[in-house]
């Protein structure tokens, strides 16, 4: 099964709130498995968020980041209906991304 | 902080009579209340979903009709209003109970399959796992109302009780050794006093959940389950009495909240 | 608002309060224990090192059990004597290594399911007691044992205090929350004179 | 913001285009990725060789940065951290756990009305600083704060 990835944007005025959850195991390379080896560091590095095709905030994070990274964004001006797109790219070169609109 | 009937009002008053405590209480409250708004929990429930969708088994069907006791394919507030008696079988089921006989049943999986792998862990959560998150998702905003007219429900609720409080294992440890006085820890970790309703009430009421010290999601079945490992016991066969019991006495001890899980643990 | 929910969902719910029974620790019967024995014993399965045999109720446990945790004296006295008789107690000192002594207190890992039965088992006693003030994240079911030695010395008959207590609590009070570690197995002689040690011991941080 | 960065991550398309050209042999992750990401300053072992990497050695404290943390984490597995700049023109904001072996967690870009606000959860290994650097105008303004962590449970 992919990785589950979910947003939610909801107004609150005139600031929308981003909302974004990203499954990842986000390893730090300094975990051991069950066989004794450690395993390899693997998480995302690039994190783009766009508002009606334009880039609003694009986050580039490190290993410290939590596993399922959850992140919460904000973006003045924009209104209800507004596409909000995010994507991920980690450093295996495995990409996700996904839609939602705000609400 | 959510406070409401004789739960909350219990509460406040605890709160008061433990002042010395509150300083650091607050703090973790504050770390709790962080951690639940910033949780992956919901990612779970997403997965949940296309594995109750999907067709599995020899019968090549989803669990989508399966019957939790609100009738086949209903999920709303079905999670809430377990456990309960199920007359087909004629006992008491918990939630991850009455899922496994819905794959044996309508899905004609083999009990040894279908519980091969009932507790996942972060690299792979089990299937088990995300169905629950799933079904439990769908009781938020109904209070938690557990079976409690039919004999063997009562019958249940009485034996969990005796369970809670029986001292047993290789360390003599009951469920109330560590979950029966106001104000201890284990370590920096709060215990909550289970016996109790203004204890049972706040966490019931967010089971099952994402458990941070686990980095994944968690059960019922598997709390009650770690427990009995760190109790130094066998281990309780899954589904079984004894779990669907202490299930149903803590989740009856912790009725009358409005269900907001599936949450956020520690 | 929560009332309403409440209200409106009362056909299902009755009165929230009103419907949860106070819950007390009752004594049980003879036949009540004896069910409750049949049923875990029916539930329950062995796995790694946890086998059934855990399950048997010895005569502490049973005695805790009929009077929940509160046994007349009558009945506790002569199950604590033969706790206490039954103690295995080292010759000569009872002081070993306080270094090893404080991973053992650090240490909550033994006896598990999950556990390889030769790896080496704790004692987990920061879990439940406050030991070395430079150890903050301890647990409060017992007591602080801060300074422990400072206040009691460390002659032969508190060492067989503090060796007794750890290797079987219950020899001194009954239904102590306490596991029997030396009684059970779970800590060896020379671990529980460590702990002794970490305890007692002048110059262990636990008495500085 | 380096234009071979935007070019990557560009357009509802890039997934599959870049998909394309890595599964082609066309490019290599590690090329890819370098680009679109300071490696020097995620690999920096300390707060200030990480600043110095991302051209933030000189900073100046400022009330106007606000970091919202527990003052306990009980579980350094997820420490939840919200940051806000109140600090006018603020175009980037740098999140640093001083104690972590590679202190800099993570560089945030903001742009087109995005708000310089983000909240995240992060590891620490152990109690420590955190430092959150915001850049306006050319300039870098500083916020700590210190998060305790302590581990629970028992049975090892």
């Amino acid at each position: 099964m992919a990785d589950p990835m979910k947003a939610r944007a909801t107004l609150k005025g005139d600031v929308a709130e981003i909302r974004v959850l990203m499954g990842h195991p986000m390893e730090t390379g300094q975990r051991k498995g069950s066989d004794g080896k450690p395993i390899a560091r693997h998480f995302i590095q690039n994190v783009t968020v766009k508002v009606n095709g334009k880039t609003v905030v694009e986050g580039e994070i490190s290993q410290a980041v939590s596993r399922n990274p959850v992140f919460s964004f904000r973006v003045k001006g924009a209104k209800s209906g507004d596409k909000v797109e995010i994507s991920w790219l980690d450093n295996k070169g495995a990409t996700n991304k996904t839609e939602t609109a705000i609400a | 902080m959510r406070i409401s009937g004789c739960g909350g009002a219990l509460l406040m008053a605890l709160a008061l009579a433990a002042a010395p405590a509150v300083a650091q209480q607050s703090q973790f409250e504050k770390y709790q209340k962080m951690v639940a708004e910033g949780s992956p929990v919901e990612l779970f429930e997403l997965v949940g979903e296309d594995l109750w969708k999907k067709p599995q088994g020899p019968n090549k069907v989803s669990l989508e009709n399966c019957d939790l006791g609100q009738g086949p394919g209903v999920l709303q507030g079905a999670y809430a209003r377990l456990p309960r008696y199920f007359q087909d079988v004629d006992r008491v089921m918990d939630l991850e109970t009455r899922v496994l006989h819905c794959m044996t049943t309508l899905q004609g999986r083999s009990r040894e399959e279908a519980t091969k792998r009932l507790f996942g862990n972060a690299d792979k959560p089990s299937e088990m796992e995300y169905l629950s998150a799933y079904v439990a998702g769908h009781s938020r905003g109904h209070p938690m109302a557990p079976g409690q007219s039919n004999a063997k429900e009562k019958a249940s609720y009485e034996l969990g009780k005796k369970l809670f409080f029986v001292r047993t294992g290789l360390w003599d440890f009951s469920c109330a050794s560590c979950h029966g006085e106001e104000g201890k820890r284990i370590r920096m970790s709060e215990l909550p006093v289970l016996y109790k309703p203004e204890a049972a009430r706040p966490l019931m009421a967010t089971w099952p959940a994402y458990r941070v010290s686990n980095s994944t999601f968690k059960t019922m079945q598997w709390r009650i389950n770690n427990c009995f490992r760190q109790m130094r016991t066998p281990e309780p066969v899954f589904g079984s009495e004894v779990v669907n019991a202490l299930n149903m006495f803590l989740t009856v001890t912790g009725q009358g909240e409005t269900y907001r899980g599936p949450g956020t643990k520690r | 608002m929560k009332r309403r929910i409440l209200s409106a969902a009362a056909t299902i719910t009755l009165a929230a309060c009103a419907s949860v029974p106070v819950v007390e620790h009752s004594k049980l019967t003879d036949a009540e224990l004896a069910g409750i024995s049949a049923v875990l014993k029916r539930d329950f399965r062995a796995k790694g090192q946890a086998k059934m045999d855990r399950l048997e109720q010895d005569e502490v446990q049973r005695a805790c059990n009929l009077y929940a945790d509160k046994p007349p004296a009558a009945v506790a006295k002569p199950l604590e004597a033969a706790q206490l008789t039954a103690i295995k107690y080292p010759g000569g000192s009872m002081i070993g290594d306080w270094k090893n002594g404080a991973k053992i207190a650090n240490s909550g890992r033994g006896m598990q399911w999950h556990e390889k039965p030769e790896a080496p088992g704790g004692g987990g006693c920061y879990n439940c007691h406050e030991l070395s003030p430079k150890q903050p994240s301890h647990g409060t079911i017992g007591p602080s044992l801060k300074g422990f030695g400072k206040v009691r010395g460390n002659g032969p008959e508190t060492q067989k205090y503090v060796y007794g207590k750890v290797y079987n609590s219950k020899a001194y009070n009954l239904c102590s929350h306490m596991p029997r570690f030396g009684h059970t197995g779970s800590l060896t002689e020379q671990q529980i004179k460590d702990v002794v040690a970490y305890v007692l011991d002048p110059t262990s941080p636990v008495n500085q | 913001m380096d234009v071979e960065r935007r070019l990557v991550l560009k357009g509802a398309g890039v997934t599959g285009t870049l998909a394309f050209a890595l599964a082609a042999g066309l490019l290599k992750p590690e090329r890819v990725l370098a680009a679109a990401w300071p490696k020097d300053a995620f690999d920096a072992k300390s707060t200030e060789d990480a600043l110095k990497s991302l051209g933030a050695s000189s900073t100046v404290e400022s009330r106007d940065v606000l970091i919202e943390a527990p003052q306990i984490a009980e579980n350094g597995a997820v420490v939840p951290i919200e940051v806000t700049s109140n600090v006018p023109g603020t175009s980037s904001i740098v999140v640093l756990i001083e104690k972590n072996p590679n202190p800099l967690a993570g560089r945030f870009t903001f742009m087109e009305g995005a708000v310089p606000y983000v909240k995240l959860n992060v590891k620490m290994g152990e109690s420590s600083h955190v430092r959150v650097v915001a850049e306006a105008g050319g300039k870098h303004y500083v916020a700590t704060r210190e998060v305790k962590v302590t581990i629970g449970g028992c049975g090892g």
